[in-house]
């Protein structure tokens, strides 16, 4: 069965996920799409599940328009999906997990169908256990047998590799060339290049929602990288006229939990005045990075030193980083910075350390309003932080910046700001900010990286891979360390 | 020890004065285990205890009592579900005013019909009757309440674990979005569990007042008891037997507590009969306590220590009190 | 609307129950309606449920003044509760009469003259309920179910043992050791969930650990609903349940008889001693009239027998309430020992009306608690 | 301004149709009942003034909620410290050896602060420490609270002679807050509420704790950005809100009832519960539902007296405002989404 989406479109408010893709997929082939965090990919695919509904456009199956209005009705159309997401239930076991959304079969059937599946695959799973003792890998791998026993015949696999071993991908390649063989068109989402070039036969690239790059193997990977990342800029002589001093944060041996594969055997050192850019694929640690130095988020191992003193393993550690004049930005600004139904003035009562009991409405609003002025704000000081685009968001955040942090960590400072803002962004950190304060950012944009750091520290799955300064490496350095290909580092 | 009640009399009195409350717990466990917390239930007990009371006496048919009972229940339950999984209000909110609400319309329609003798229902030999030593003769000797309440222990134990309906419901109540992947409508059946479970909580109301506390009245004598529902349904981790067991336990505190007025003449009545409700909320507060660290850990190797696991183990419905919007 | 009520004489019920709880409320209620009848150009207004669980908020002064303005000339507060209420209310409106039912205000030389108190002896229909018990019991086991300790219950607790006691001994000449009469108190006249005792639960109790007649002290009828629920499934049980003529219609079956109030009797005292403005401070405690018991008129305490009670039983308590009121029985006379062993009467000793009045525990032979 | 006023229109509406169904299924005349509720609530000052009075200890119980709202705390234990205040009063009564009345109730005022703040505390602690819901936490709270008070009044306090359910022994005349001649209401605790309000604006709106705790209930995670700590602010808010319960139970022991009563929280807890979720959590609006609510709980005292019906309409009209609240909110929400 053949897919064709033409001219999809797909906004959520007034982000434009997607505009205008035409792309065919043909059975019997394994179609790959890849593209930078953000680009898209996902939301195409949803679309094509019933799971979202689309703003405009059409979608074919072997050439005759179809309805896709809830997962219902795509699952009859035989289409299925592995969430890139885990879409599982955590607190039931794996053969439950197996069993819904399946046909009606007696558990014993059942059992019988997913204990073939495994050994058919290569995987290892007991049936009883529960889902949320498994890994992310485990996870997707029961999806993966459910959906081939729902008789998919469209298979859409969104970042099916993410927590597979080397050993499991030897046993799920081979099956999935072999599904594509049996007549299955399968979509494969990923940003692992080598994967995509050693499964695909055909690969699309979105980039801000748009295609543009399509290709049949074999692949060129400069080409690839290009087109997802955009074109690679020239390397600009930087003018940073910062003091680079003594150590202010060190992470010893730091061992902890979050995001996908936590962070593990984490060393790092930063500088006064350093600009360092952590690069890599989302959730690879380097969130977990920045909320520990923050505070925000307790090792299980190891410790987190700042300006010389450890930071305690309890809820107070991130006042204590607050204390020592640590300023963390984090990139869901409504959902972790502002407070939704809170007016700007308000936000700028709570900043700061004032001692005194009462709060005044006239400073605070004095402040609001120098605030909107000097980091030009599209709003009023009674506007509420949720009327805000996101940009004004941004900026918003900025003006509550400790002025006088030694420390700045950024998660994705230019999330959602279009080009201008962004520089704008950059000059005020670079240049308003103390020249020994030191910043530590993270950004899937690897020109952004590229162009404001010093120093690049890139993780993979929780690890560091590499750490160096930015005169030392490439963006093609950068864009393979991040997608994992070894051979590429050296 | 307990007054003067021999051992298989103390029994029955437990089954018979717990089976409307598993009746109830296990309606909010139905309606929780799908991600709905509905709080009205301790106004809903009353209202859907006179209703019941009220067409049983006019009809003079405890059958429609306990059907009215049930439809009262489920009135209720409409509103709660409306409020909470179509408009997306606070759950908390909507079933606290609906408790209150419910409580005072139950006492305001029900004026006319109080103590006056209406029909109720009686204890029923079991089969077999005659052949049964004495003992069991006493213990089974009960009110059909008390067997449908038993049954439902099983029903809805045999509907969560083993049916496929089940497992629908109980992933809506873990994560709506993946049920909505997997091509179920969360909405829908949050709203059924909610429908089922306030029409077993009236089933409920009615037993009170057509079985265990016959006839209506300001107080009725099931005031406080929506509230204990509540807290049963944590105490017994969302699980039938669990809420069974903790019922019968809080049934047995309350018959308990008048024999213990002999034992300590020194306190008064009063204490005893106040003493399960703090008891059972406290027992829960423990409970959490002590399974907080197995909890976390939450690794079972084999079988037997996943079987104990399961079954001591008390964790919410991941989703609850979080209504599904779809995108 | 003043000339209006010059022309009638209104005057006010407070009732601590229901008035339709088939007890205590209901019979001042329905005496209530018997003086309109029989006292011309008199009017009731009444206000029950008056207890803070019911009407949180409100308080008897606050009734009394919202019945004052409706044009109420006398108020009567049937609860032993009110005492406080009643009493501030009286002071506050020194024209206006009040009469608190069961309590002993008026004995106080220093409470307002307008403020008269009413009782009647049940103490009289209490034995005759322990005797028709006695008689009935095949078990020997009979409950009593309580509302809270004071003086008042404790009284008609000892009164009901007494003629239990008198029944077993004296008539069905049995050993008094076989006799197990068990008080249980739920905390309050009637049942507040949460806070008192269940008395459907009691009752249950009662009955399931061999009591085959549970007597009630309380307000309202769960004994007799339990026990005709009981009877229906083919127990031999019986009830007696309490204060209102009327209270077996709630389980007639199951139902030995009840004493009870009438208190038009002295409803009309105090009310003809106002209209014709001969009003005394008074504290009255009426008993039976022994010629003609169930007349309402003229009787205040009374005993109606029920379905249950067989016919010797009538005699025999026929014969009992003839004794009594002649004087040829008095059980409250010596030897008589309280509860915890003491000397309450020695032998020929008789009680004074005070020293039963205000009885300080329950009575050797009885088994419950005293406080 | 214009929708808020259609928005009111609506509910009121919505709840009269729903009352006047409610009637006419029990057969009672409509407009007589609705007439018989306002006249028993305003006829006369003997009525407004008791209106007052139950106006009074709303009034504190709102205040309080108001702060724990505010941090999205569901304080339901607050029956409780209503009654851990009154106890708390009581017990400070009871002090023997202290001659000066005003002293006296002084000491009772703090007493009833602190025994109402403490309970909130523990419901707090059991949130913040033991991870139990504050719903649960607090109804076992208020279970426990009503096992205390019966003991004490059965027990250790109890009337010389009998123990009763209407409570313990009168207080001395000169421990009864005093009235304007001809009035009911306590002219101190009239004083407290008002105070108490004006406090809670103040706090709520010009302090810097008010607005920590606005943010907090919005996004406990964003004030962690913010150098505030959810855990303390929780509990602040709740000691408070216990506070000024337990004010209420003061003024429920020395103004009202001048004793200790099992049922000393008259309700007032839960109903203040409501009344805040009428007001859409906003000061302004609560001393005027209050006073919708207080005269509703006095005015229908008449429906017994008058027209022989319960008095539980006023509870089933309260339940319906909220519900009918809710629903014009859910309906809007709905739509402006759509
Ligand atoms: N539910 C949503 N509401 C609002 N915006 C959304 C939503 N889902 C996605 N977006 C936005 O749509 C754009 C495309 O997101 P999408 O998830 O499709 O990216 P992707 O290509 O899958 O990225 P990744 O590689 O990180 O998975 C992003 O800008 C994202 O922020
Ligand atoms: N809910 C709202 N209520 C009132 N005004 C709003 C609301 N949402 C957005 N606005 C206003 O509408 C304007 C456009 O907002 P929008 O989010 O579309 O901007 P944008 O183009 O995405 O900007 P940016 O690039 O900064 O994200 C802004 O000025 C914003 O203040
Ligand atoms: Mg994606
Ligand atoms: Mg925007």
């Amino acid at each position: 069965m053949d897919v064709k989406f033409q001219n999809i479109s797909k906004n959520f408010g007034s982000v434009k996920a997607l505009t205008d893709v035409t792309l065919t997929a043909h059975s019997g082939t394994i179609h790959g799409l890849i593209g930078e965090n953000g680009a898209g990919k996902s939301t195409l695919m949803k679309i094509l599940t019933g799971y979202q509904s689309k703003s405009g456009g059409k979608i074919l199956i072997d050439g005759s328009e179809i309805q896709l209005n809830d997962p219902r009705q795509a699952s009859k159309h035989g289409i299925g999906m592995l969430y890139q997401e885990p879409m599982d239930f955590t607190p039931l076991t794996v053969l439950e997990n197996f069993s819904l959304g399946s046909p009606y079969q007696g558990r014993r059937e059942l059992r019988f169908s997913l204990e073939t599946l495994t050994i058919r695959f290569g995987f290892h799973l007991d049936p009883d256990r529960l889902v949320e003792q498994l890994t992310v890998g485990e996870r997707q791998q029961i999806e993966l047998l459910r959906l081939i026993h729902c008789k998919t015949r469209i298979l859409i696999l969104d970042e099916p590799t993410t927590g597979i071993s080397p050993a499991q991908k030897e046993a799920l390649f081979p099956a999935l060339q072999q599904l594509a063989a049996d007549g299955m068109n399968i979509l494969l989402v990923s940003h692992k290049l080598e994967e995509v070039a050693s499964l695909c036969s055909e690969v699309t690239v979105l980039r801000h929602g748009r295609i543009t790059h399509h290709a049949h193997a074999p692949f060129h990977f400069p080409e690839l990288l290009t087109a997802m990342f955009g074109s690679v800029p020239e390397q600009k002589n930087k003018t940073h006229c910062r003091t680079q001093g003594s150590s202010i944060l060190l992470f010893e041996n730091v061992e902890a939990t979050g995001e996908r594969q936590g962070l593990q055997h984490c060393v790092v050192a930063v500088n006064e005045g350093e600009v360092i850019g952590l690069a890599g694929l989302d959730g690879a640690g380097q969130s977990t990075l920045l909320r520990l130095a923050a505070g925000l988020a307790i090792p299980n191992k190891g410790n987190v030193q700042l300006f010389g003193n450890t930071l305690p393993k309890s809820n107070s550690a991130s006042q204590q980083a607050q204390k020592l004049d640590v300023s963390f930005l984090p990139a869901d600004r409504l959902e972790e910075a502002l407070f939704a139904d809170m007016s700007l003035s308000d936000h700028f009562s709570l900043r700061g350390r004032q001692s005194s009991f009462w709060r005044s409405i006239k400073k605070a609003q004095t402040l609001a309003k120098n605030g909107i002025r000097e980091f030009s704000i599209k709003g009023n000081p009674e506007d509420t932080a949720q009327d805000l685009s996101g940009g004004n968001q941004q900026r918003l955040l900025l003006a509550l910046l400790n002025p006088h942090s030694r420390l700045v960590l950024l998660e994705n400072p230019t999330r959602g700001l279009d080009i201008r803002s962004g520089q704008w962004v950059w000059h005020y950190l670079l240049n308003t900010l103390s020249p020994k304060t030191a910043i530590l950012f993270s950004s899937p944009e690897l020109d952004e990286i590229l162009h404001y750091s010093d120093r690049i520290i890139v993780f993979h799955d929780g690890e560091i891979v590499m750490d160096k300064a930015v005169n030392e490496t490439s963006h093609n350095a950068v864009a393979t360390a991040m997608t994992g290909m070894k051979e590429a580092i050296q | 020890m307990l007054g003067d009640l021999s051992f298989p009399v103390l029994i029955a009195s437990v089954l018979a004065a717990s089976a409307p409350l598993i009746i109830i717990a296990l309606g909010e466990t139905l309606a929780e285990k799908s991600g709905v917390i509905n709080l009205s239930l301790d106004g809903v007990v009353l209202f859907s205890a006179m209703a019941a009371f009220v067409v049983a006496k006019e009809t003079g048919s405890l059958t429609l009592g306990f059907l009215a009972g049930g439809f009262a229940g489920m009135l209720t339950g409409v509103l709660v579900g409306y409020f909470s999984i179509y408009l997306h209000l606070s759950q908390v909110a909507v079933g606290f005013a609906l408790a209150l609400l419910c409580r005072d319309l139950a006492y305001f329609l029900g004026n006319p019909y109080s103590r006056v003798q209406g029909p109720t229902l009686l204890e029923s030999k079991p089969p077999l009757h005659d052949i049964l030593p004495s003992s069991l003769q006493t213990i089974m000797t009960q009110p059909l309440t008390v067997w449908f309440a038993l049954l439902l222990v099983f029903l809805l134990y045999y509907f969560f674990t083993f049916s496929k309906a089940g497992l629908c419901l109980r992933s809506v109540g873990e994560n709506p979005a993946a049920s909505f992947a997997r091509g179920l409508n969360p909405s829908k059946i949050q709203m059924w569990a909610v429908l089922v479970g306030a029409f077993l909580v009236g089933i409920g109301g009615a037993a009170y007042s057509l079985s265990l506390k016959p006839g209506w009245g300001r107080p009725q004598g099931a005031e406080g008891i929506g509230w204990i529902a509540l807290a049963l349904v944590i105490f017994g981790g969302w699980h039938p037997m669990r809420v069974a067991l903790g019922a019968m336990l809080f049934a047995f505190l309350q018959v308990s507590g008048i024999g213990l007025q002999d034992l300590f003449p020194g306190v008064p009545a009063q204490v005893f009969q106040t003493a399960p409700f703090p008891l059972m909320i406290f027992t829960l507060i423990f409970m959490h306590y002590s399974t907080r660290k197995s909890r976390k850990q939450g690794y079972n190797e084999n079988s037997f220590q996943r079987f104990i696991g399961k079954l001591f183990m008390s964790r919410a419905p991941k989703a609850i009190g979080k209504s599904y919007k779809q995108e | 609307q003043s000339s209006a009520a010059e022309e009638n004489f209104v005057f006010g019920l407070l009732m601590v129950g229901p008035s339709n709880d088939h007890g205590w409320s209901q019979a001042h209620f329905e005496a209530g309606k018997e003086i309109e009848k029989h006292i011309p150009g008199s009017k009731m207004i009444y206000i029950d449920k008056v207890n803070p669980a019911d009407r949180p908020g409100i308080t008897i002064p606050f009734l009394v003044e919202d019945l004052v303005s409706k044009g109420a000339k006398l108020i009567i507060g049937n609860s032993n509760d009110m005492t406080d209420g009643i009493r501030e209310a009286a002071m506050l409106h020194p024209d206006i009469k009040f009469i608190h039912i069961s309590g002993d205000d008026a004995l106080n030389p220093e409470s307002p003259d307008n403020l008269s108190n009413l009782m009647g002896k049940m103490e009289f229909g209490q034995m005759m309920a322990g005797f028709a018990a006695a008689m009935t019991t095949k078990t020997g086991k009979i409950g009593y179910l309580g509302p809270l300790i004071n003086d008042e219950t404790k009284r008609l607790a000892a009164s009901c043992y007494l003629g239990a006691h008198y029944a077993w001994t004296n008539v069905l000449k049995k050993d008094a050791s076989a006799l197990t009469f068990k008080v249980s108190w739920i905390g309050f006249w009637f049942n507040i969930p949460g806070v008192t005792s269940d008395p459907t639960q009691v009752a249950k109790n009662f009955f399931d650990s061999g009591a085959d007649v549970v007597i009630s002290g309380i307000d309202t009828t769960e004994a007799l609903i339990v026990a005709d629920q009981k009877k229906k499934e083919g127990a031999d049980v019986t009830a007696i349940p309490y204060d209102y003529q009327g209270a077996c219609s709630t389980g007639p079956d199951a139902c030995l008889g009840v004493p009870y109030f009438n208190w038009f009797k002295g409803y009309a005292h105090f009310i003809n001693n106002t209209i014709n403005n001969t009003w005394e401070k008074e504290w009255l405690w009426l008993g039976p009239n022994w010629a003609d018991m169930n007349n309402t008129m003229t009787s205040t305490i009374s005993f109606q027998n029920g379905k249950a009670m067989n016919s010797e039983t009538q005699t025999q308590l026929a014969a009992f309430a003839k004794g009594l009121g002649d004087g040829s029985i008095s059980l409250f006379s010596g030897p008589l020992n309280f509860q915890d062993k003491s000397v309450f009467l020695k032998k020929g000793e008789t009680a004074t009306d005070m020293q039963i009045w205000n009885l300080p525990q329950l009575l050797e032979g009885m088994e419950g608690a005293s406080k | 301004m214009k929708r808020l006023s259609l928005d009111i229109l609506l509910g009121s509406l919505l709840v009269f149709g729903f009352t006047a169904l409610v009637l006419l299924i029990a057969g009672a005349p409509v407009l007589a009942s609705f007439k018989n509720i306002w006249l028993g609530a305003f006829a006369s000052t003997s009525k407004i003034s008791q209106v007052l009075s139950v106006w009074v200890p709303l009034m504190l119980c709102s205040c309080g909620l108001i702060y724990t709202f505010r941090a999205n705390l569901w304080n339901i234990g607050i029956e409780g410290q209503v009654t851990m205040g009154a106890i708390g009063a009581m017990a400070a009564l009871r002090i023997p050896g202290i001659e000066h009345p005003a002293l006296i109730l002084t000491l009772a005022f703090f007493a009833s602060f602190l025994g109402g703040g403490l309970w909130g505390l523990l419901a707090g602690g059991l949130k913040t420490r033991g991870g139990v819901h504050e719903i649960f936490g607090g109804l076992g709270l208020n279970f426990v609270a009503q096992g205390f008070i019966l003991w004490l009044i059965f027990g250790p306090w109890k009337r010389p002679g009998i123990a009763s359910m209407s409570g313990t022994e009168l207080l001395p005349r000169d421990l009864w807050l005093s009235t304007f001649p001809g009035w009911r209401v306590a002219t101190a605790g009239v004083i407290i509420a008002v105070a108490v309000l004006i406090l809670t604006w103040l706090f709520l709106e010009k302090s810097r704790m008010g607005i920590k705790l606005k943010a907090i209930g919005q996004n406990p995670k964003a004030a962690l950005l913010y150098a505030t700590s959810p855990e303390r602010y929780y509990l602040q808010s709740i000691i408070i809100a216990g506070g000024c319960a337990g004010l209420a139970g003061f003024l429920q022991v020395t103004a009202v009832y001048h004793r200790l009563i099992p049922s000393i929280s008259s309700g007032y807890g839960y109903l203040a519960l409501l009344l805040v979720m009428l007001s859409g959590y906003r000061i302004i609006l609560i001393p005027f539902l209050a006073l919708f609510f207080a005269s509703l709980n006095v005015g229908a005292i008449q429906l017994p007296i008058v027209l022989q019906l319960d008095s539980a309409l006023s509870g089933v009209i309260q339940g319906c405002c909220v519900l009918s609240a809710l629903l014009i909110l859910g309906l809007r929400q709905k739509r402006k989404q759509s």
